[in-house]
């Protein structure tokens, strides 16, 4: 089936989900699955209020961070295409915030990747986000739950 | 040459998102150029970069452990990443 | 955080997944993540060659059985929102059969929900593919490994 | 009245897609319905709803085993499901 397609897309504008989608499809109906993930931001972060989000990276690592992620998962899952949009600077509640799209033949494969692949992206590639709400900014924490998603993968496909 | 890179709450808190510095033998290695920083300027940078979950990247990849730096290396320490 | 929304769809009529993914977010930036499925026909299933494929569904049971699987998604998991959309009638290889979107303020609950759904759903709503290629028509049959998915979820919370 | 429908394979195969009789004491249960159809219908009927992995809908709720039927009941019969 050749190798797996993929793209990385760090930016500041919104993205468009049905254009992502359609972007996975290699056009000769190979695939037979497509999963994806939004991640937005929430008007509340761990019982506090959040106004907006500014969403910093460290340009360059980010890519070539979320490359290393992909080409894993191309490793693992027999896949056809992935991609990542990941937004950065100054979000709103609402807004989407990362798109994570895997296509496979077949749903397992697309589903694992998908989910390996946002696990992977929270814990290693670089970003970080400043809430802002009533008591001020604040850098937000990692979540424990995260590393611990993360560590499932270690031990090969689950 | 090398460059250091500071991100997030580090670069805040120290107040210093880059900085530049000749390549020497003194700053070979990953944990002497920390030390050389902290030496430079001050208590404050000494708690930042040395707390537990700093991560450390060499060259925009993350390291584990100390190692060799070369000359044009570029260096970044920043906190764990929130990103997704 | 009140009652999860559902929604079903049965239609011949092509669907937008933007549209779609929109429909599940209330509005009020609760949404953290949103995980979704689009399965599609195949040029080829099991080293069969695929020209075209036909839907039949047993009216009525159809939609009651999915809404059935989405109350026990929302039972299962914290779920905001969910929806399904399921094709039927005469399909070609590439183009979409069925959308499964699920909703919830953690990407947990929303990809947990998202697979568990479709695992249900091939296997438990009545909808029967039959397809057309060069050896002629021919029902597909139902997978071992469909069933053993669902199986998974017996014991409750994965 | 008993309504009866068919779908998929089993539909083409008997080359029925619905039928309606009478509610009867001898058509009360599922069971007896079956027996009841392949003895109007003859043999290739038999060898269908006979199938192992035959699905039987009541009301359009899959049930497993036998059950009683009431005058109004919609009964069906089809493969095991494809969809998604």
């Amino acid at each position: 089936m050749g190798a797996a397609r993929t793209s990385v897309l760090v930016q500041e504008a919104e993205f468009d989900v049905a254009a992502l989608q359609r972007g996975l499809l290699r056009g000769d109906a190979a695939e037979g699955a497509v999963a994806t993930f939004t991640g937005y931001v929430r008007c509340d972060n761990e019982q506090r209020s959040v106004s907006s989000m500014r969403l910093e990276h460290y340009p360059g690592m980010t890519e070539s961070s979320i490359e290393q992620i992909l080409d894993e998962a191309c490793r693992r899952w027999p896949l056809l295409a992935t991609s990542v949009v990941h937004r950065v600077g100054l979000l709103q509640p609402g807004d989407p915030v990362v798109w994570v799209g895997a296509a496979s033949a077949h749903r397992e494969a697309a589903f694992e990747a998908c989910e390996f692949i946002m696990d992977y992206l929270k814990t290693r590639a670089p970003f970080w986000k400043k809430e802002t709400g009533p008591a001020g900014e604040h850098w937000v924490a990692p979540r424990s739950s995260d590393d611990a998603r993360a560590r499932r993968w270690r031990g090969g496909v689950a | 040459m090398l460059k250091v890179l500071f991100f997030a709450r580090v670069r805040e808190t120290l107040d210093c998102a880059q900085l530049e510095l000749p390549w020497s033998e003194q700053v070979a290695r990953l944990d002497a150029l920390q030390d050389s920083l902290c030496a430079q300027h001050g208590a404050r940078w000494r708690e930042v970069l040395e707390e537990d979950n700093m991560i450390r990247a060499v060259n925009q990849v993350v390291v584990q452990g100390d190692c060799a730096l070369a000359d044009g290396d570029e260096v970044a320490f920043f906190p764990p990443v929130t990103g997704g």
